[in-house]
């Protein structure tokens, strides 16, 4: 039986590539921020290291964790997505983030997300939207903590 | 048992689900409801409806006759000893804090112990949390052994260390399909002096249960689990139990006398009843109790152990898989809770989904559990009598399908 | 508005009890339910139902989108800030069973005071009392006066007198039909930094209602008085006293975190309500509310004005008749709780039934406000949008009937 | 309209007449057994006075209240059928009074009840049947009490 398409999108080969295969898998040594977040109705967790310079961009990040294809390949695609950028446009990030996977509006076109952008097909799969969420809420958290 | 025409009376199973026709083995979470139930319920409101109790109006009794018919047929179904034995609540878990908190007020004192078990759904662990932190009890917990059935050996010890006062367990557990041996926890628990509570949920639409027969205190349930509707259960109390218990929730049909300072209480159960109960859902769970009893639980639990075995020998097929409790052979409820290696629960559900197979992902409300087995979560399939073999058959396939895809290769 | 067309939409009232023509005016009681709330239950009970919250497949996404938008309907219906102030409870004594436990438990101290009216239902005065007890609490209550309206000197006189930390007061009088002066009331409790909460059993189906406008911290109603099936009602509750409040049950749902040695809770709504949800209950509410604003509160409003008031001009023609409560052509509640000389409530009541009337006789679960009145108790009649000034016309003949035969004249 | 048989049976022509002008009402003066009884569902209340005799038997009983004309009628028709009567023979007499108004097996006939039989109508009301009762469930405790 073939798949179908939302689930075709939902999974697509760049997403379970990353959930297979994280990037920045692993820890950071102290000093750095750490956040733990977790879904705990459903287990997903993940642990966020993230390394701010002095302008506050971030200079370094991994994250470490468990959980489904989506949280996983989410928290992955992020993390190579916003090393090396300032605050303010990691911000701006994770609210387009939001609205690409969040929109009960027509879909959003969001340039600076590149490939995250695969992850709208999330958007089909309400249920799933805090697993695709994760580790942008661990994000937000650690740009507010590692001032 | 002609299994296929009863299958016919559920309406819901008639329908496709996205990719495919609906497989519903979600059942230990809700079941669905037959014909019979549903029109109860519809009838009721069509040509019965009136409030309880307090009218001297034709409909006021025919509503009134039909809410203590429903409480006579609990009795009945449960064989308690009486209708005054039988306390409707919105389930469970309004059963349970029902207990938890009304007896710990009055009994539970600083140091005494509530013994539960490490499978305890939340509903039967978080209700005594609150009540210990409230007047100071202890918990202690009853461990799960590896091939999830209770260590007796640790209870015997933790019933021997005494101050035990409640030991409150689950039939069947919602994540392990374990059957507990209820009757020697009852009787261990009488021997302590504890009182002993059931938790019913898993077995009230599966089994024969006859509450006197297992030696319990008090046994709680749900309807919507046994082709019920929500927001409708209740709980058995030992008639010499709710007498000496003061009332629970204040209001309108729990009282005698009602002075501005003070007031005096009915009976049980009344006393145990404020306001206005939900008497359609009391109608269709008298009417879901008639439904099983014309299959007949015997048949029911024989046809749960067939569809069950089965199920877990399929599943043993699937590459990475690991079930939760008990080996093939063992008879246990109809449930099974799996990891596998390449598919997590939630992929696996979603996955499933698409094909209009309704699975569960997640921790079950069994958190401690899902700890002691180290698993952040399971996928879980359970099955109710009108589920079939094809369906455990498709929802196979399904499963290695997903392992496929998500291992890489699909 | 066709009240004529409308009043079809209710299959119970198209039949015949006893001797005549089903005359249903007991709706203070319980209110008798459109098709369209009996068929939305059926429909998600046939196609959509499954358990909520915790399940990714299609029918618990169904499920709890169902629910959840029930919620909202219930949030935008009462005026609140957002759905997140909107707990679903059995009903009215549920909801104030809620506030009174977890609100006294957490805030109230010996020697603080309830403060209440001497027209509260039973269900907003026992679980005050039952708290009250616990806690060391005193109890006050704003007098009613000989014409049924409170005593508002009396009530600022023991604002006044301090220590006041909940007003509870119902909207309406299900006896008296008196409609509170609540937006004051509230006002008083504000400024005597007290928490207020509005009994809106009476209230929620007959009058427009909104929550913020009224001022109130908490406002709980019934589904069962408002063309909604039992079992289901809910609590307004102001975001910042639901946020600082502790739970009330435990169990599924309403945890976030569940450890062996304790838990951690979800936010509100979710908090408080442990267990599986009264779902089908829920749905059909949200089609109650559907059908109640597909008409129009102001106009039920208004068509209670005219349908009560003809009740009340024409009882005046009943000899030795005694109306509890304000005079003809005041605003009022769509209840009249009358004595006659001749006929004992009781017997006035069984004599109706055998004409097809529905009254209901008795203490209206308002045993204090019956001995304010001085009266062992009273007959009732109560009507809403779906009767006809014919069905009161008719009623006024078989109490006149009545009193004719117990007093010996017939 | 007519009334119709079920009511006119259960407010027959004797039970209105002992409802309106009730036989023995008012109250004995001390010594004797005093039991206040009521139906706080509905607010009939009685009092019954009882003064016993040597050999237990009822010598005078008298009873007050309010209520509706069955618990009047049955108050007032039991003390007329009482008095006089030893212990045994008025236990009998309640026994026989239960099965007569709360019986769902078919009509009892009780000799001894006389005119009592007549509050049979009530077992067609079962919500009426704690109105016949209230007087008499107040002479079972007031025999219990006046040894
Ligand atoms: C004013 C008032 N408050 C509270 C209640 C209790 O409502 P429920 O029985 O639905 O909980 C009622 C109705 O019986 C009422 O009229
Ligand atoms: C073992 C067990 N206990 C308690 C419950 C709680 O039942 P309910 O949610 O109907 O109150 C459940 C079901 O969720 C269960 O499986």
């Amino acid at each position: 039986m073939a798949m179908n398409d939302e689930l075709r999108e939902l999974y697509q080969q760049v997403i379970l590539d990353h959930s297979r295969k994280p990037r920045n898998f692993g820890e950071l040594a102290p000093p750095c921020a750490h956040v733990h977040g977790d879904n705990p109705s459903c287990g997903d967790e993940v642990d966020l290291y993230v390394r701010f310079g002095e302008g506050g961009e971030i200079n370094e990040i991994k994250f470490n964790g468990q959980g489904c294809a989506i949280s996983q390949a989410s928290a992955s695609m992020m993390t190579q997505k916003v090393k090396g950028k300032g605050k303010p446009e990691a911000a701006a990030m994770i609210e387009d983030f939001r609205r690409v996977v969040m929109g009960d509006q027509e879909p959003v076109e969001v340039d600076r997300l590149g490939d995250l952008q695969l992850l709208e097909g999330v958007r089909k799969f309400p249920q799933r939207v805090k697993c695709a969420m994760l580790a942008w809420r661990a994000l937000e958290q650690a740009m507010e903590k590692g001032e | 048992m002609d299994w296929a025409s009863i299958r016919e009376e559920f309406p819901i199973l008639q329908q496709r689900v996205k990719g495919g026709r609906l497989i519903y083995l979600d059942n230990a979470a809700t079941s669905q409801k037959p014909r019979a139930v549903i029109e109860a319920m519809s009838r009721y409101y069509e040509c019965d409806n009136a409030n309880v109790h307090r009218g001297m109006h034709e409909l006021s009794g025919r509503a009134t006759a039909a809410y203590e018919g429903a409480r006579e047929k609990v009795a009945r179904y449960l064989g308690a000893g009486s209708a005054e034995e039988i306390v409707f609540t919105r389930g469970t878990t309004e059963a349970i804090n029902l207990v938890a908190q009304v007896f710990g007020s009055a009994f539970l004192q600083a140091g005494d112990v509530i013994l539960l078990t490490e499978m305890e759904h939340h509903s039967n662990l978080v209700p005594w949390q609150l009540v210990a932190a409230r007047c100071g009890a202890r918990m202690k917990h009853i461990p799960v052994k590896d091939d999830g059935t209770l260590d007796l050996e640790v209870a015997a010890v933790l019933f021997a260390e005494g101050g035990v006062k409640v030991a409150a367990f689950t039939h069947i557990s919602n994540t392990l399909g374990t059957v507990n041996p209820v009757v020697e926890l009852c009787r261990m628990a009488k021997e302590a002096g504890a009182v002993s509570l059931v938790d019913g949920a898993q077995s009230a639409g599966h089994l024969p249960v006859d509450v006197r027969a297992l030696g319990c205190d008090f046994y709680a349930f749900s309807g919507h689990k046994m082709c019920g509707p929500t927001g409708i259960g209740a709980l058995y109390g030992r008639k010499e139990w709710l007498e000496r218990m003061p009332p629970w929730h204040g209001g309108g049909e729990m009282i005698s006398v009602v002075r501005l300072d003070g007031s005096e209480f009915k009976p049980p159960p009344m006393r145990f009843e404020a306001g206005t109960p939900n008497i359609g859902g009391a109608v269709g769970l008298g009417a879901a109790i008639d439904f099983i009893e014309s299959i007949g639980r015997e048949a029911i639990w024989e046809h749960d152990q067939v569809l069950t075995q089965h199920l877990l020998g399929r599943l043993a097929e699937v590459p990475g898989i690991r079930v939760l409790g008990q080996a093939v052979g063992v008879e246990r409820g109809a449930v099974a809770a799996f990891t596998t290696m390449a598919a997590h629960p939630h992929d696996l559900v979603t996955f499933a989904d698409e094909r209009g197979l309704a699975l569960r992902g997640g921790h079950h409300c069994n958190q401690p559990l899902m700890r002691r087995f180290k698993v952040p979560s399971t996928a879980r399939a359970s099955v109710y009598f009108y589920n079939t073999l094809d369906e455990v058959d498709e929802m196979i396939d399904i499963v290695k399908e997903a392992v496929r895809f998500f291992g890489g290769l699909d």
